[in-house]
Formats: structure tokens, C-alpha cells, sequence
């Protein structure tokens, strides 16, 4: 077991499966040459050459699409977008090729694709530069979306994107791309579709991903020093949901704060919310709360950028609130 | 015009076509008329459901293109597809159940008309996004080349989709990456009720090729022998040296943009259409085959009674063919 | 007042802004020559000529683009998508241009603009051409939406659209637009963010918008045979959601149903329920339950189809079981 | 080259240009590298956030075009824009203080490098996404004919937006009305880490214009005349005849993409760059008029001790302006 970056570890999990599968390769802007714009690519043009790591022109829309013609001819492509804010451009073929392709064909041609990126706010980017889009993505039946938290489940879970005979998508945390964790070597799947407790806990249920698994810890940690025990849940997949391991939580603890970085009017949190109150409404002591990305563009100004986000203290505040301590 | 063309004059046909291959275009298309006509007859008879769009008119750049390519090379389409898939092996039959949401149909009656599929026969669908499935097309050619065989791929599309972006991204890319595809646009002069010349700059196609220096040839799309022509020098093109191919072919659709609508309508005159039916490529190819001793009149009906059995047959197949399993609703969604 | 189609309304709430304010113009594919794809704008051309009813090619991207500009200098466009399945391709200019474009200029250049089209399936479209957008548009701060489910409310709404000062989304039902009502002559304005209550009652609230108000009312109807008094309120507006409006009938009636057109994963619904169970938890007898299309792209097939969409049954059988009754 | 042009050869200055006026472009040129140095150091010191682009290098293309231009045409740009939003009008404090994100910043704070605004000086903002705001500049130029003013827009990006769907849409719908608009492209022959000629399969980006009808210019962007000449031209075709005209400006950037990279990195040389900066658009202009006497080197030097004091200010005006209020986060969402 080494300790790497999330970066390092994407980029272990890239080439091995690379290594692994000749029908992989990488697409997208500055992949190549420039090693990745976050250098998530870094050193695999060298190892690959360039007819498995492919720059692009900025053309988000066909290169996507490429990819996915790609795909229907069995080859498994990684696009990679620079960011998830220019992959908006590309959503109808997210939505309307690679989602419906398996369907509308009857079951003939699946797509087994992944598209990967950063998602979510950095640091003073500017409102068109931070964005989180895990509520529209999740919402198209037809994908799988993850969202690693940790460098061992980037790794685990962008290998089994890879191996996955369904589109994908890999939202992964510029700000997440320097964390250090323990990450195992060679061979680590995570699967698709399943949650993990990333701090046990009894008294209220820290529902999270990507980057507010760490907003979730720093809560958990004040929480528990005001003698309240939280359990984080790290989602790492949002669609599937691992409903199962949400419903077991609340059963125990009772009381859930639900923390995402994007917009909350329906955001992927409600989506969990809705799920607690329906099924686990009588084990309910109080109503869900959220704590999400205000509800406004994101500004520039650090004050300002650091106010409009999900922080340890709102989720402090939020879980007080489940437990009528306030 | 091999190399980047800006000619606007269309190419003569070349080459001397087999008489017996003739005879297969010859009969494609009208099996394409035939099938069509009595589509439009189950659509008015509720048979049919949704969009569907008719290829009535265009039978020939469909029919020749293919016939210049092998069993296994790509054809991706439009939503106006019908006739390429019946060409590119799939059963009227199955076609015919498609259009009928029938389990028996090409795309298990999931897809319905715009929506035909047949991965194994390289039928890669028609797509109803305009301009969405032209990336694909090129996709289909990255992986040829990827993996090393020698298949090339086809995408037809409408002139009305060299508005969008992506055609433009699609070309500049497959340009750069020396892809083996063809761009095939069937300018039939409308997107749906918006003649070309109202919203297009430059209402030559083949004027775009220039910027992405990539080979182009302007077809007439009225004469299958040319089109086939056509579509074999850029086949070879894309075979022997990897490089894509703008194809400009001119042509015209008979009925209305799809079922729904009428068949002149407002945008354009009964006389025009009248005038372009003149110039049918069935009835010139019958003619010349004719006059050529290659078929006569016996022939003809005997194969347009053929024709009409097999039509016959498929829509009573699909007629007859059950309703896919209320189960299948969840089905597809996700392989293992 | 006139009866009139959901169609002629929206054409004579055109006419009308169109008479009133030089500033307006429609912009679309075949909104002109041919009269509209689904004839919404009749006679427009004919009455305010090619200068103000503007025919474009096919780019929404490009045209959505070009009316933000127009209305970045002062003008006041409506953009007919011709169907918001193709209006993914502009999501970048509504998200990113539209959207922001008040709050990174710091409130300098608002953008009063109107998007409209018909959203969701109608009969037998397959699956790219029948999809319901109203979780995507809800999700971005920055944009109203609105879904108007009658006549009456489609001219009301599409008049507070265009004469608002911020971007507004016009969700249009393609299976409404024969729909006929009562429809007030001349200035019939209805304000942007207030649901309304179609039918009264007091034992559960079904919740709707859009074409599912007809499947509420149905469903109300046979309820009624059942002695359940069903009260339906009509969201009418998406963004800003009436929640005062929601909450003040669910602590009535102390049961919903929320019926949507669209995916359930955090569709729209998921935001409904997320804030009744947390503003009126207390009130609540059940958990509420949601009605949707099924999550998975559209079939063709017509059976497949019916039985994929939200119906009258379905909110029935729903409704049961929010009153524990089965 | 008035006409729609094929041409990849620069077209030389042809109008005198009165001595005041190179003088003022002199200055802004010097402005904007001045302007640039301090918020390079700024970031250094952690007082400017998030992404950075430098113009250093690239000044003659804006303060060209922009010298071209009346008080109220519309100039829209991509986010390396510091240099035309100082030439709008907007002054060094107010765009200082925008990079650091203070209140009394152009946008409030809440924009930033990539999005300074000024409206009612015609600086419609820099934007964030590659292609994205083309349109706009269309839509500006749309509303300017719509409106009966003779308001002229200019929009300006990068030569890798020209491989992007929406530059295309926007090119042939403005061709198709005739708006009047200048798509001015500074190609400075990298997107990001990316050589045009690796991912173009067509270098010569005015050959673009072919496709749709339009006038172009091939234009030397390290000579501020030339750039303001072609400009003229444009403009004059924009107001009067009401056209729309692509400028392909050859320009170069010193500096790296954004402050988070490195100058010259691995995709070009160091060499090149200082082959570059041996064209300088500041030195050859300065030269040039101390040739001609219009300037000697004490003008010059008090210019620039003059443009070092506006800079320190500007500097001094950001570091001490206060932050927005916490509340201004839920402003500006909406307007009444
Ligand atoms: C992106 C998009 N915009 C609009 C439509 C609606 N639409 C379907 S077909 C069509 C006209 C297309 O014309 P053309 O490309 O010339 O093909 P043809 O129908 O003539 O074969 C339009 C506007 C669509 N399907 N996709
Ligand atoms: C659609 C989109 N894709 C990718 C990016 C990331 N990106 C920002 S600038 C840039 C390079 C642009 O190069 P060019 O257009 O030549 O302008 P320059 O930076 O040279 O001024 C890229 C890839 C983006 N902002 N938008
Ligand atoms: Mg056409
Ligand atoms: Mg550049």
C-alpha cells in the first residue's frame, strides 16, 4: 500500500488499465503534450503514444460524440473533459447518444465509455468555472455516475468505470487533487453503486461525496467534541444510489444532514432526501436538512466564494438542528 | 476531384457498372418506394405512431452509395433512414415491425422509425438529433483505424445539419486525424419547411471541405449510377488512404418533411415537386435498362410484383408480430 | 373571455407583447414561413414581418446565443426551441451566459429574455424526443420557470415571461397545445411564482404542473368515487417553487402526492418533497410519495410508453398509500 | 481585401496615421504591459485569485482594433481581456480592483480576471467559456440593426475557439443578416499547450470565411497600424454597408496561459518566445516615432513613469478598497 495523491492515484488507475486493455485510450484537451491541464495524465503519451492518449481542439461536443461512435465499435474510451463546466456543451450526446444508445437499439449496442473530470468550485474561478453537476448527470437514466472522495476510491473506482460495459461518469474534485491517502497497488476495484461509512457513528447521519466527504469529517470531528457521534456515509456513487446503506444509517442514527457543493433546488441531495423520508419515516426523529452551494452563481471574491459554500460549521449547525440542540 | 474540391459541377459517371448490379439498384430502390408507400398507408391507418420521415424521392443516393461498400463498413444515418437500413441487409420484415413498436421489429420496437438498428449488419441507427450522430460517424472511423481493420464508415445527414456545430468539429477532426469516413449530406434543398438558401451563407456543401482541406465531390443525387460512382472513389479514399470525404449530393424528397406534415405546405410550390419528379431515379434508371435490353417491360413488373410481395409480407408480419413484453419497459437500460 | 386552444393563447400572448413593446421578437426554427412547427406562432410573420419573426437555421446553440446578445443591448427576444430536446445543445448559453450574466457583471447587464418550447413526451417520439427538462432548468440560480398546465395560465404566464427583466423558461406541453379553456381577453397577466389551487379538498394534496395536471384531475376525479378528497395544486412555477403555497395545503390536508412528468432521480418532485418533510414534517401522516416517469428513456412501443408515463392510476394508487389504505 | 479573401498575405498599412493618435496607442500598448506586470506580481502575492491570463505580448491587437472603433460600439472578449476593457474605458483602479476582488471593482468583485464588465462604456465582458461568447458579439451587432443605431461589435477570442461548433452557427448566421459585426481572432498560435497546426487541419483561419460569404483580412498583430487599419476597413463595412468581417490577427503571447503556468512549459520552445519578443509591438512602435521625432526617449521615459504611477495607484486603489458586503452574495441574482 502507497501513499498517493488522488491525481497519482487516477492516473495509476488510467494506466494500468491501459496496460491491461488495448481497446482503452484517453481523450480529450491537452492530455497528450501538456501532460493534462491537472496532469492526471501525467506520463502516459510517453508510455501509450499517441494513438491511445489523443489531444483534442476544443471541440467538447465532438469529441464526445467521437468517442462514442468509438464505443459502439468496441473500443472503451476515457474522455476526458478539462473541467465538467465546458462538458456542458457536450451534454446531448451525454444525454441523448451515449444514455439512450443500449435502449433505443433494443439492447444491441452498449456504450462502454467514461467520461472524467473535475467537477465542482476551486478557488476563485468565477461563476461560469465552478459548477457542480452531479443533480443533472444523475438524473439520466442510462449512466452510472461516481464521484470519488479519497485517492484509494478514485483509483477503485475509475478502474471499474473502465471495466464497466455501461457509460460512466467520473466526477473527481480539482480541489481533491493533491489529497494524500493510502491507495493499494495493483489490482483494487471499489464497486459501482456502493456507499461506504467513513466514520461510525450513532446519534446522526452525515450524508456526503467527492469533496464534502472532508467537510463531513471536520463536522463530525467539532460534533464530536460537543459529545455528538456522526456518521459520515460517503455516497461515492449517485446513481446508483446504495439506497440499502442510506435507509441503515438512519435506522440507526435517526437523523440525517445531507451536504453536497451544488445548487440545492433539485440537487442530488433532495434525491437522498426523498429517499430517507419514504422509506425510513418512521425511524425519522426530525426532518431531513441539507446544506448545499447557496443558492446564487458562484462570485469571485474569496469571502464571498467561501460564504456561498458547504463549510464544516453549516453542517455543524444543520446536524444541531436534527438534534433540537438549537 | 480527388483532392480538395471547390467545383460546384457534378462529376460524370465514370465507370460502367455491371448490368446485374444495375439490376439490384434498380430493384433497391423500388423496394425503398414500395415499403415507404406502404408505410405511409399503415401511418394513416394507425399503425404507425410518432415521426416518420420518408425517403420517397432520395432512393437513389441511399441505394448507390451502399452499393459501393462492403458487408461490414459502417452506415449511420438521420432519422430519415428507412431506406439505407432496408439496403444495408436489414428484412422489411424487420423494419416494418419496427415501425409497428412490434418485439420482432430491428430495434425491438423500442427504437421505432427514427431509431432502426442492426450492430451486426453494421446498421449503427438512425439518430434524431440533427447533426448528433455525425461525431458518432467519425467515432465509428477513429475505431477502424484504432483497430487496424479496413472498414469505412458512412454518415448520411441533411443539408440542413451543416448548420450545427458539430458537423464542423466532426470535420476538422477527422481531417486531422486522417479518419476513413464520408461525410454524405443528401441536400434535398429543405430542412423540414426552411429552403437552404434562407439560412445557409454558402448553399454549395462541398464549399466547406476548404476549410478542413479535406476531398469533396458534388453528386447528383437523381442518378444512382453516380452516386455509386461517387461514393466508390471516396470508399477507395477512405480504404486505401485513410482520408475522409465531403459528399454533396444533390436530390429531393417527394413527400413532407415527415408523415405529419403536408406535401408542399407553404415553403415550397405543387409545381416544383412535380418538376423534380420529372427527373425520378427509378423511372431513369428503368428506362435506361430498358433501352439497353438489359430488362424489359415483363422483367419489371415481374420485379415490382416481387417487391410487392415482400412488402406485403412484412407489414403482415409486422401485424401480426406480438407487443414487446410489458417487461421489457426496464430492460436495456444498463448490460452487465 | 374566449375559449381558446393552449396554442391560440400562447400565440395571442405573443401578439399582444409583440403589439405592446417594439423590443420583442421571436426568434426560432420555422417560426416563420412555416408558422411555427406546432403553428404556436400563426400569422406572426404575417403581422410583424421578418424583422421581428426570425427564421433561423438549425443551431440552437448559436441562436440562443445571439438572442442573449440581443438582449444584453436592450432588446427582449423569445427563443423558440422546437422542442427542448434540442435545447441541450444551448444549455451552455442558458446556463452559463444566461444564468450568470447579471451577477458576474456585478448587476450591471440583466438579460430579459424568454426561452420557450414544447418539454416532455408526447405520442410515440422514441426516446431522444421525449424528455422532460424542468430538474435541469429548476437546478440553476439565475433562471425562472415556469410550466403552464391551461390555456388561461399559458397566456398569463408567457405575458409575465416577456415582460419580465430576468431570463425566463417557458416549459410548453406538446400535448397541450389543443387543449382548450377559458382564456381572459387582453392584459390576463399571471405572476411567475404562484402555484394555484385547480381543485379543492382535504384529504391529500396531489401536487402538478404541467400536463400532470390533467393526470391529477383524473386522478382526483376517480379518488372522489373512492370518498378521498383530493385537493390539486398546480405548481405552475418551477423557479421560484410557491412554497407557501405547498406548505399551506399539505398542513391541511397532511398527505401529497407530487406528480412530474419527468425521471424521478432528483427530478423536480425530489425538491417538492424535500421541503414539505422539512417545513411541515410535523404536519405530515405519511410519507409523501412521488409519481414519475419510469427511469428509463422513452420506448416506442405505444404500450410500453403508456405504461412508462405518469397516470391517473398510478397517483390514485400513490394517493392509497400516502392514506394508508391499501 | 475587401471581398470575401483567400488570401493568407498580410495586407500592408495603407492610411497615415496622424502622430497623436500612435502616440495614445503607444501609451495604451505601454498601459496594458505596465497594468499586467504589477497584477502578475500581485498574484505572486496571493492578492489576486483563481485563473490569470496575461495579454503581455498581444497589447497591438486590442489597442489597434480599439482605436477603430466610436465611443459606443460594443467590444465583447474572451477571459484575456484586461487590455481591451482598460482601452474601453474602464479605469486601471476599477479593473485592479476587480482582479482583486474588491467592491469597488468593475464587476463588483464578484467577476474577476475572467469577467470585467463596464456596460455603459460598450465593455460587454469577458467570458469564461471558449466559443461562448461569439454569439453574444453577433447577438450585440443583431440588436445595433434591430435597434437602427450604427453601433458596430467587436468580438474578439482565440484561434482554438475556431475549431468549436459555435464559431461556425454564429459566422454563417451573421453572414445570412448581414450583421454588423467584426469576429476579431487573435490567433497567437496555442490554446492553452496546444499548436494550432495539431489540432486544425486548416492553419489559415481567415480561409473560414469562404465558407460563409464573408469578408476577411489576414492581419500582422505585432503592428499596431496594421491592426488599427484592417480595423477601420471592417468597421466602415460594418456601419455603412452593415456586413460582418473576419480579422485573423497573428499575434503571440510571452507569458504563459494563465499565472498558474509555465512560460514557455513543453509545448514550445524558450527560444521561440524570445524570438517573439525581438518583434515587440511596444519597442517597434516606440522606435518608430522616436525615428520620426514624434517622441523622443524623455517623452518616453516620463510616459512611462506616468503610466507607473497610474499602475501604482490602481494597485494601491485595489489593496485598500474594502471587500463586498457579506450580503452582496444573494444580490444580483435578479433583477426587479
Ligand atoms: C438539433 C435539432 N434541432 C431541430 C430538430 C427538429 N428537426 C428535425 S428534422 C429537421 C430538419 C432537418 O433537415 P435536413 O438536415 O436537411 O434533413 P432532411 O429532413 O431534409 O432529410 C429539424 C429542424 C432536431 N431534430 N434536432
Ligand atoms: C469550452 C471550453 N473548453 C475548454 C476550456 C479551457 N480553456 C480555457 S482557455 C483555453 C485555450 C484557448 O485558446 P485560444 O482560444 O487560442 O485563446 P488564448 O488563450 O490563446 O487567448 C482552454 C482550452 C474552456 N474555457 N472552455
Ligand atoms: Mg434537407
Ligand atoms: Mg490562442
Amino acid at each position: 500500500m502507497a501513499t498517493l495523491t488522488y491525481r497519482d492515484a487516477l492516473n495509476q488507475a488510467l494506466r494500468e488499465e491501459m496496460q491491461r486493455d488495448q481497446d482503452v485510450f484517453l481523450m480529450g484537451e491537452e492530455v497528450g503534450v501538456y501532460q493534462g491541464a491537472y496532469k492526471v495524465s501525467r506520463g502516459l503519451l510517453e508510455e501509450f503514444g499517441p494513438k491511445r492518449v489523443v489531444d483534442t481542439p476544443i471541440a467538447e461536443l465532438g469529441f464526445a460524440g467521437i468517442g462514442v461512435g468509438a464505443a459502439m465499435a468496441g473500443l472503451r474510451p476515457v474522455i476526458e473533459f478539462m473541467t465538467w463546466n465546458f462538458a456542458v456543451l457536450a451534454m446531448d450526446q451525454i444525454v441523448n447518444s451515449v444514455a439512450k444508445m443500449l435502449y433505443m437499439s433494443g439492447g444491441q449496442i452498449n456504450v462502454p465509455i467514461v467520461f472524467r473530470g473535475p467537477n465542482g468550485a476551486a478557488l476563485q474561478l468565477g461563476s461560469q468555472h465552478s459548477q457542480a453537476w452531479e443533480s443533472w448527470l444523475a438524473h439520466i437514466p442510462g449512466l452510472k455516475v461516481v464521484a470519488p472522495a479519497t485517492p484509494a476510491d478514485a483509483k477503485g473506482l475509475l478502474k471499474s468505470a473502465i471495466r464497466d460495459n455501461n457509460p460512466v461518469i467520473v466526477l473527481e474534485g480539482e480541489m481533491l487533487y493533491n489529497l494524500k491517502g493510502e491507495v493499494p497497488d495493483g489490482e483494487h476495484i471499489v464497486p459501482i453503486g456502493k456507499a461506504e461509512v467513513k466514520r461510525e457513528g450513532k446519534d446522526v447521519t452525515l450524508v456526503c461525496h467527492s469533496k464534502t466527504l472532508t467537510v463531513a469529517l471536520k463536522a463530525a470531528e467539532q460534533l464530536a467534541e460537543q459529545d455528538v457521534k456522526a456518521e459520515v456515509l460517503d455516497l461515492r456513487s449517485l446513481r446508483p444510489l446504495d439506497e440499502t446503506a442510506i435507509l441503515e444509517s438512519v435506522r440507526k442514527t435517526n437523523r440525517a444532514v445531507v451536504v453536497e457543493e451544488g445548487w440545492p433546488h433539485a440537487g442530488i441531495g433532495a434525491q437522498v432526501v426523498d429517499l430517507i423520508q419514504r422509506d425510513a419515516f418512521d425511524d425519522l426523529d426530525a426532518p431531513v436538512q441539507r446544506v448545499t452551494q447557496a443558492d446564487v452563481p458562484m462570485p469571485y471574491n474569496k469571502h464571498l466564494e467561501r460564504a456561498a459554500k458547504a463549510s464544516p460549521e453549516k453542517v455543524v449547525a444543520a446536524a444541531r438542528r436534527v438534534l433540537y440542540l438549537e | 476531384m480527388t483532392a480538395t474540391a471547390r467545383s460546384t459541377k457534378p462529376a460524370a459517371t465514370q465507370s460502367a457498372v455491371p448490368p446485374e448490379l444495375q439490376l439490384t439498384m434498380l430493384r433497391h430502390m423500388l423496394l425503398i418506394r414500395r415499403f415507404e408507400e406502404k408505410a405511409a398507408e399503415a401511418y394513416a391507418l394507425g399503425k404507425i405512431g410518432g415521426f416518420c420521415h420518408l425517403y420517397i424521392g432520395q432512393e437513389a443516393v441511399g441505394v448507390g452509395a451502399l452499393a459501393a461498400l462492403k458487408e461490414d463498413d459502417y452506415v449511420i444515418c438521420s432519422y430519415r433512414e428507412h431506406g439505407q437500413a432496408l439496403i444495408k441487409g436489414i428484412s422489411a420484415r424487420a423494419v416494418m415491425a419496427e415501425l409497428f413498436g412490434k418485439a420482432t421489429g430491428c430495434s425491438k420496437g423500442k427504437g421505432g422509425s427514427m431509431h432502426l438498428f442492426d450492430a451486426k449488419k453494421g446498421f449503427m441507427g438512425g439518430h434524431g438529433i440533427v447533426g448528433g450522430h455525425i461525431p458518432l460517424g467519425a467515432g465509428l472511423a477513429f475505431a477502424s483505424k484504432y483497430q487496424g481493420n479496413d472498414k469505412v464508415s458512412v454518415c448520411f445527414f441533411g443539408e440542413a445539419a451543416v448548420n450545427i456545430g458539430s458537423f464542423h468539429e466532426t470535420l476538422n477532426m477527422s481531417s486531422v486525424w486522417k479518419l476513413p469516413v464520408i461525410f454524405l449530406c443528401e441536400n434535398n434543398r429543405y430542412g423540414m419547411g426552411t429552403a437552404f438558401e434562407r439560412v445557409a451563407a454558402v448553399t454549395d456543401i462541398v464549399e466547406h471541405a476548404c476549410s478542413y482541406d479535406m476531398a469533396a465531390e458534388l453528386v447528383d443525387g437523381m442518378n444512382v449510377l453516380t452516386v455509386y460512382d461517387a461514393t466508390r472513389r471516396a470508399v477507395e479514399r477512405a480504404r486505401k488512404q485513410s482520408q475522409p470525404t465531403l459528399l454533396e449530393v444533390r436530390t429531393y424528397r417527394y413527400m413532407g418533411h415527415s408523415m405529419s406534415d403536408p406535401l408542399h405546405g407553404v415553403y415550397r410550390t405543387k409545381d416544383e415537386v412535380e418538376e423534380q419528379k420529372a427527373r425520378d431515379p427509378i423511372t431513369h434508371l428503368a428506362g435506361k435498362l430498358k433501352e439497353e435490353r438489359v430488362i424489359d417491360q415483363a422483367g419489371l413488373d415481374a420485379m415490382d410484383a416481387e417487391i410487392h410481395a415482400e412488402v406485403e409480407d412484412a407489414v403482415k408480419f409486422a401485424d401480426e408480430s406480438p407487443d414487446p413484453d410489458p417487461d421489457e419497459l426496464y430492460t436495456d437500460v444498463m448490460v452487465d
